[in-house]
């Protein structure tokens, strides 16, 4: 490949008189399991307490080393913390990808590389710094064993010099990640230092990005999503947690499990006020998650995509019998075993139709770190309310990725239990009909198994039954019984959280989308804005079923872009199954399905195309 | 309150008719329905408070019993093969129920053998009926697995494939009260269930349950006629709850009747043990067993009592109230915490 | 009850002396597990060769014996051969559900009933023939065990005298319902006559109903749908067959286990050129089937809703490394476990999108024991030609009722096997890329294992893949496969039967609809002409995805019904999501779900209140 | 065509390269790299005929590796769990093929021990290996269900749940060759693989290979170290292709050497039999596990022989010609099929 495909000969290059500051990408391109997370990790937190909004998304193999990982931050002052397409700063550690890695850079962007791959002569439009990594390490690093672990901490204190980020907040960065191993955080301090200190005597700064402090991010935090939607279970009073391994939502269970240990035992006794089971299997898991259900726990399971469709038997039993549990599916792309590591929005559809018969299914549709947690609460208190499986929507970049967010509020409101009859109710009562619709809106009593009292007990099953849980084949009991199905399914339209409406002034166009694709979505309203003078709004919705203010935000528009990433727009699938009198001509697809997180110029111009702009 | 009384009460105060379920739609003459009847009376001799009672089913002619069984029980008839998911699941909900799981042959041993091998391995305290009548009786007779090799269907169709002896597997799987028997044989039915009540962990049952519709004809090994004509006992099993004091009938030597104590105070008297069988040990179980099934007798009996061992519930180390009934106080952790947490993360 | 509820006092009954000839339903009241499923096709078999168009729909319950079960039996000169809701001629043998049966009847209807029952209390306005069956039988069989069997035959008798039913008819019916029992024939034959001569001797006709001879059955044959579909199995030369037991789709997998028997064993060697497998459970025999499908057999399954929940996995597994492979799915009632022994299509959203991530499978929709026949060898046609998985979507009361068809064409067209590449090819190509459009179609080609070229071998997987089936993670690979899918299912679109159009001149109003509701919306079309003036034309489609004609067809209305056996309409959600561009306020839905075959006089019922007519 | 070689050609003139398969993506070090070794050894060795084999899997690093060996095969890496009945699948569409399974113990004794079972009663004709390292691999080192009561995790946790053994299953159930071996031991495992490959039935082969990444710790029973102290032979194995004569070293006393006669007229020498072990025996070989699990040894060796019992194939009375290869004449009955047919429905 010659220099001039990669750029017009002569292009010149962004002065670096004309400083970039907290508005580039930097990306890292490793080999998984080298320890490079760590590295990145530092750097993320560094930049992070610098008080600049920063985000960083780690696009890994599926498998457990030796295979390329990149890893991209993004430092915004305007706060847009979706993923940047271009890649202003690149690392380059890993002989596999360097090559394309480097050539698929714009013009003006600059790399650090480790010296022995070469790559200054690939091109001539980019600014190279060339580390001699290898020789920096062995010093510091007696045992070759553990050099390679440490190699690539060297490369933050490379950027520390070339990007002016403060040397104390790596410190402090360093410290948090290995406060357990107070051993490793002085050794990796060191090559942060000896990278440092060569890269001031050795490189001369010749590209335009930099860093400086911010005053943005006091009182943020900075988490996965699946840690905080384990805080929000821990919070929201979980009881029984069932689960089988699978990327991306193991984290979920596993995050949940060391938060649960720590915040829900007995001071006293030291005894768990919750259980946390690794299943054999997902139909398993769902299964206990049934069970406990219907015996009164607050009980949830997490899987993804396939996990999901080997729930779908059980999940129709826990619609028709009328059981409580909360599924977290964070998605990754399928279809199929797909793509694990990859993310994606691609189990809408089957999620909130999953198995035979006719059945729905809430679904909460989280974009923050904040709203899982908010969520998960929501979840549980939804599903006892209502008596039906509810599914929390991640997907990987939201729930694998590193996101700032506000604090977490302490939850206030009590916990919602839903319909449940005591001893003492039954009494008073002197009886009661388990699948009655004594309250008009399609949710009926129950009784909690070991409910001291002669009315308590009831049979629950999966076939036919009437208002007192009769075994019947009926075809008045039957349809009664599916039409109140449905009337609690509106019950649930009303419940659910409502999207959040954003109108602006004279917009003709608007924007639907749901989940992580909200930063990229935002960000490219002001692309269409800066760019193409189009004004637009934008409703997300938090929640399947939808509610009026969809119906009335599209009628509000010409024509609305509903976003999804899935190959067959799937959110907007489900706006057509649900309010099937919304005028199909005024509803578009935006549809992206590569698996990266997506980002806002992605959406513009697939905007831009269909608008013919 | 000693008053005179009409009918018999257990030490609940109740007749055995509040025991009843609703009234059974199987075949007449089914098996199964005798399994029912046992556990009634079981249940109701023990005076078992029926509402700490949950009765649990998948699929099946023997998933349907649980209805015509403990009528003020709570009941969960799920899906097909998953009884011992949702079981563990209510249990962890709360642990201090009684759980009374009653599945088929195809349930457990077809369809759900990977549940079952999962839940044995987690000595989940519960009693595991399975109601064995070698076939698929809802769906019509099919063959389930645990067919014997040659047995036919009334189509003449002849079972070619290894059956599953769910006992020998509940042993080796770690199951820790594992027993056969007979739905037609009240004595012993009776005392085997009552055991695995006084039992801790879990209790498995195999009971050879005919199917008088589709697999009770010439040449069918799971026929009233064939388990006449080829079971073997392996011990006469009595049972004393922990209520009653042990005595032993005159004619039995003492050496010829071994005690075993279950977990509630009970025992078993397992009489003339042949070659003095010890139901504690693990190898000898599965190697009796193995051996009967190679020599074609339908052994039945109380083949091996583990006492002591920790259940799945143990083992999570759960506060003493269920968690189904915690209150909000203990459910959601304090605001410092919740801080904690956030400062970490800053 | 008072009869005065029944029927307002003095209202005429109907005129015994104008007949009702070849236009009435008889209903059998009988508990099941009695014999009496025998009497009953006797007598159906019986009007069937006295040329009269004949159906007859069993409804029993989910239960082996002991339970109430009705048969119902139309005769129709018209040809009208859907259930009629109205039961015009009652025979009450079971005393639980005498009562009611009778309370229900229209006035003006005859019931045949077991004289002990005393029924004829009851009301005023129906024609009453008690008849002492335990008496008749007696003399008949004298052992008592077997008279309970014997009895049911004896109304047999009755009918025939009550109803002008040729004996030798029966006589006929009965030697072939008991063609390889002669000595049962002969007691039952017996007991027939018994039941005859009493009637003769005791009862005088006093309601109108009864048969003559017509001669419109000729050449046609009798079966049920599950039955046809075995055959068409056997004739397209399925190889592997795997199954899991399930009611309503266990009978195809028996009836087609015989069939083979007799006509798929070599004629020397008596060997078999088919392998039927009962699996272990449902993911099982669809993965044997997949695996099957891979290795180059033409492999299937059967089963009913939950099985298809259980399959969700491999199903997705399937779409996504292309194998091909038939999915037999006899609905019942859902969800979950539901009624197990009730009609419905609800799974045909299911189905269809059956998996997590972005899938869609075709499904062809018989709505006779003839399609059933053809479908199901265009079915394996199509698996083959696209390398997916196929679904042919039966009903309970397609699969396991009795009606009359014409008999099936022997399939003349060669198999088509789809784009196998032998060793020859290979050899010529010099290798192939498993992936790889080279048509243009979306679909690719595949080698089978045990193909001797050492270009033969490529590696199978539900991952990211590239052209070559080499493992990929790339975007650009996993974009470009996902959309090769969607030229594929282009190309279903173009292969899968097209739908049969009825364009009435003059009308506004249009009917889709799909499998066995096709006889409702037929009859439906007559009453809405007669009774209310309205003209209709009728789409049928046979298979999804669907095709311009349907397009054409809605715009070509002014309002179009989508008739659907389920409670969300999902024919019509299919519909909109295949069709999204389709003008919504022109499509509206009926929908039936209470588990009877659909009858004509709901359809237009609901389409009445619909139109405010 | 005797000339000069540069490379050693096996019996189809082939060399060792052309049996590999892609570059593995496992870990440096990891027991599934060395199986892999093995097996391209043994099918070069063996002279296969790759084209006629099939490479099944399920989900896991394990069941990556059969894109790492045999290029010339077609390989299907299916999902999680079920690779039995995919394998089963392909075979009844083709009985000529030679069918290699490769597996995890997450994917065979957690979530697919159902199929695993169902496979087993089956004796489908397969090498079945369980590449065992006791915990999930690919999603980064949970405990499987093969994991010893007491090991432990990198993060501490300490495992509680009865372990499944997969060989005394296997036997139980109906596999008719039944061993295990250990990803470290070039000889044992080649010589059982290659006996594996010479039986005819189900050939369950458990390997205890190490997970370096996650599973090689102190405290874990499935790392290098444990299995180097733990480890205990059954018997020395050695093999003899039916291309070669048996002829013994001498210092081996005939008596203490047994020769299993395998289908394809391959033998197993197994040498220094303990306690004259007889691998017919199928009691015995259970017991023995038992025992040897009880006493906490890692048993290795070959367990279980039994031959000439029918598989699920030959039950099945196929035609000679794999069904995927029927012509349309033999798929097709005849249109008189069909007249005879209809005329029976009128
Ligand atoms: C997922 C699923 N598959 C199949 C069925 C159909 N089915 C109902 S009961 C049954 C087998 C019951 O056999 P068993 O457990 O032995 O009970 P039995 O009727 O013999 O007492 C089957 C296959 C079902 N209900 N669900
Ligand atoms: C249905 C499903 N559930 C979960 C997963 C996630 N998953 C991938 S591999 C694996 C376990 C692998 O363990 P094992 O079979 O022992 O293989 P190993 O990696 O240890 O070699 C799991 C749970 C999946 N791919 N599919
Ligand atoms: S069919 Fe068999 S198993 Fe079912 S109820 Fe009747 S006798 Fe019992
Ligand atoms: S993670 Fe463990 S099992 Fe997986 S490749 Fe690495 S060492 Fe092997
Ligand atoms: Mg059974
Ligand atoms: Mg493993």
């Amino acid at each position: 490949m010659s220099t001039v495909e990669a750029a017009p000969v002569g292009k010149a290059l962004l002065d670096p008189n004309q400083p970039v500051v907290n508005d580039f990408s930097i990306q890292v391109a490793t080999v998984n399991g080298s320890g490079s997370q760590s590295a990145n990790l530092v750097l993320l937190r560094a930049l992070f307490q610098m008080g600049i909004p920063v985000s960083g998304k780690n696009l890994f193999p599926s498998n457990i080393a030796g295979l390329p990982t990149w890893y991209t931050i993004r430092t915004s002052k305007y706060g847009h913390i979706g993923r940047k397409k271009e890649i202003d700063f690149l690392v380059a550690m890993n002989p596999d990808t360097a090559r394309e890695d480097v050539m698929s850079l714009e013009p003006g962007a600059a790399v650090v590389y480790d010296a022995p791959l070469n790559l200054s002569e690939l091109r001539s439009d980019v600014h190279f710094y060339p580390a001699p990594f290898d020789e920096l390490v062995q010093p510091v690093v007696p045992n070759p064993k553990l050099r390679k672990l440490v190699k690539n901490i060297i490369y933050d204190g490379v950027l520390a010099f070339l990007l002016d980020i403060e040397m104390e907040e790596i410190k402090h960065a360093l410290d948090k990640q290995f406060s357990t191993k107070p051993k490793a955080a002085a050794l990796n301090w060191n090559a942060v230092q000896v990278g440092y200190d060569w890269a001031k005597a050795n490189l001369t700064k010749k590209d335009p990005f930099r860093v400086e402090r911010m005053q943005e991010n006091d009182g943020k935090i900075i988490i996965e999503g699946n840690a905080a939607a384990a805080l929000g279970c821990v919070f929201a009073g979980v009881t029984v947690v069932t689960w089988y391994p699978i990327t991306p939502s193991s984290s979920l269970a596993e995050t949940l499990a060391d938060y649960a240990h720590r915040f829900r035992r007995d001071p006293d006794t030291g005894k768990a006020t919750y259980a946390i089971v690794q299943a054999e299997d997902e139909l398993a898991s769902i299964g206990m998650a049934i069970g406990a259900g219907w015996a009164g726990a607050r009980s949830m399971t997490t899987t993804a995509g396939p996990g999901i469709s080997l729930m779908s038997e059980f999940v129709g039993l826990g619609y028709f019998a009328e059981i409580p549990v909360v599924l977290f599916d964070v998605q990754r792309m399928g279809p199929s075993t797909g793509l694990p590591t990859r993310t994606s929005q691609g189990d809408l559809l089957s999620a909130a139709t999953l198995s035979h018969g006719d059945t729905r299914h809430p679904l909460l549709l989280p974009a923050t770190p904040h709203e899982c947690f908010q969520m998960a609460g929501e979840a549980f208190d939804l599903a006892e309310q209502l008596q039906t499986p509810v599914f929390v929507m991640l997907d990987l970049d939201l729930g694998m990725n590193y996101w700032m967010s506000e604090k977490f509020e302490y939850p206030t409101e009590p916990l919602d239990r839903g319909k449940v009859l005591s001893a003492e109710d039954l009494e008073r009562l002197g009886g009661f009909k388990r699948y009655a619709d004594v309250d008009g809106d399609g949710v009926p009593y129950r009784t909690l198994p070991g409910t001291k009292s002669p009315h308590a007990a009831y049979f629950t099953r999966g076939t036919g039954h009437n208002d007192s849980a009769k075994y019947s084949e009926r075809e008045d009991d039957w349809r009664n019984n599916m039409d109140r199905l449905v009337r609690k399914f509106e019950t649930a339209r009303s419940l659910v959280p409502a999207p959040e409406v954003n109108m602006t002034e004279g917009a003709k166009i608007g924007f639907i989308a749901c989940g992580t694709s909200d930063n990229a979505v935002e960000e490219a309203q002001g692309q269409l804005e800066r760019e193409y003078k189009v004004k637009t709004s934008y409703l997300r919705v938090k929640a399947y079923p939808f509610n009026q203010q969809l119906v009335d935000f599209v009628n509000a528009h010409e024509r609305v872009y509903v976003v999804d990433q899935n190959r067959d727009g799937q959110l907007l699938q489900l706006i057509r199954l649900d309010q099937p009198q919304l005028p199909t001509e005024k509803l578009r697809s935006i549809r992206y399905y590569g698996g990266m997180p997506l980002d806002a110029r992605t959406v513009t111009d697939l905007l831009v195309q269909q608008e013919g702009l | 309150m000693a008053t005179a009384r009409p009918v018999k009460l257990n030490s609940l105060e109740l007749p055995v008719l509040d025991y009843r379920g609703a009234k059974t739609t199987l075949c007449a003459g089914c098996g199964h329905n005798s399994i029912s009847e046992r556990v009634i009376e079981s249940f109701w001799e023990m005076g078992v408070d029926q509402t700490q009672v949950i009765k649990m089913s998948g699929i099946g002619c023997s998933s349907k019993s649980p209805a015509y069984f403990l009528n003020m029980s709570h009941g969960f008839n799920s899906v097909h093969g998953r009884m011992p998911s949702v079981t563990t699941g209510a249990l962890l909900a709360n642990h201090s129920l009684t759980a009374m799981g009653v599945t088929g042959d195809g349930d457990t041993a077809s369809i759900g053998i990977g549940h079952f091998i999962h839940l044995m391995r987690r000595n989940i305290p519960m009693v595991y009926i399975v109601e064995d009548n070698g076939c698929y009786g809802l769906t019509k007779g099919q063959f389930s697995a645990t067919a014997d090799i040659g047995s036919t269907l009334k189509s003449g169709i002849i079972n070619q494939q290894q059956p599953i002896d769910v006992c020998s597997l509940a042993i080796q799987l770690g199951a820790t009260y594992v027993a056969r028997s007979f739905s037609g044989d009240k004595k012993q039915l009776q005392a085997i269930l009552k055991g695995a009540m006084a039992h801790r962990g879990t209790a498995m049952i195999d009971v050879i349950s005919p199917c008088v519709t589709f697999n009770d004809h010439q040449g069918s090994t799971k026929s009233y006629e064939y388990v006449k004509d080829h079971r073997e006992d392996l011990q006469e099993v009595g049972f004393v709850p922990h209520f009653e004091e042990i005595h032993l009938e005159e004619e039995v030597q003492p050496g010829e009747v071994r005690e075993v104590r279950l977990h509630d105070g009970s025992h078993l008297l397992l009489k003339r043990v042949e070659a003095d069988y010890d139901p504690a040990n693990k190898v000898n179980a599965i190697t009796t067993l193995e051996r009967a099934n190679e020599e074609g007798h339908l052994l039945t009996g109380v083949f091996y009592v583990e006492s002591g061992k920790k259940t799945l519930i143990d083992n999570l180390n759960l506060v003493d109230s269920p968690l189904s009934r915690l209150p909000t106080a203990q459910l959601r952790p304090p605001a410092a915490a919740l801080a904690e947490a956030m400062d970490e993360l800053t």
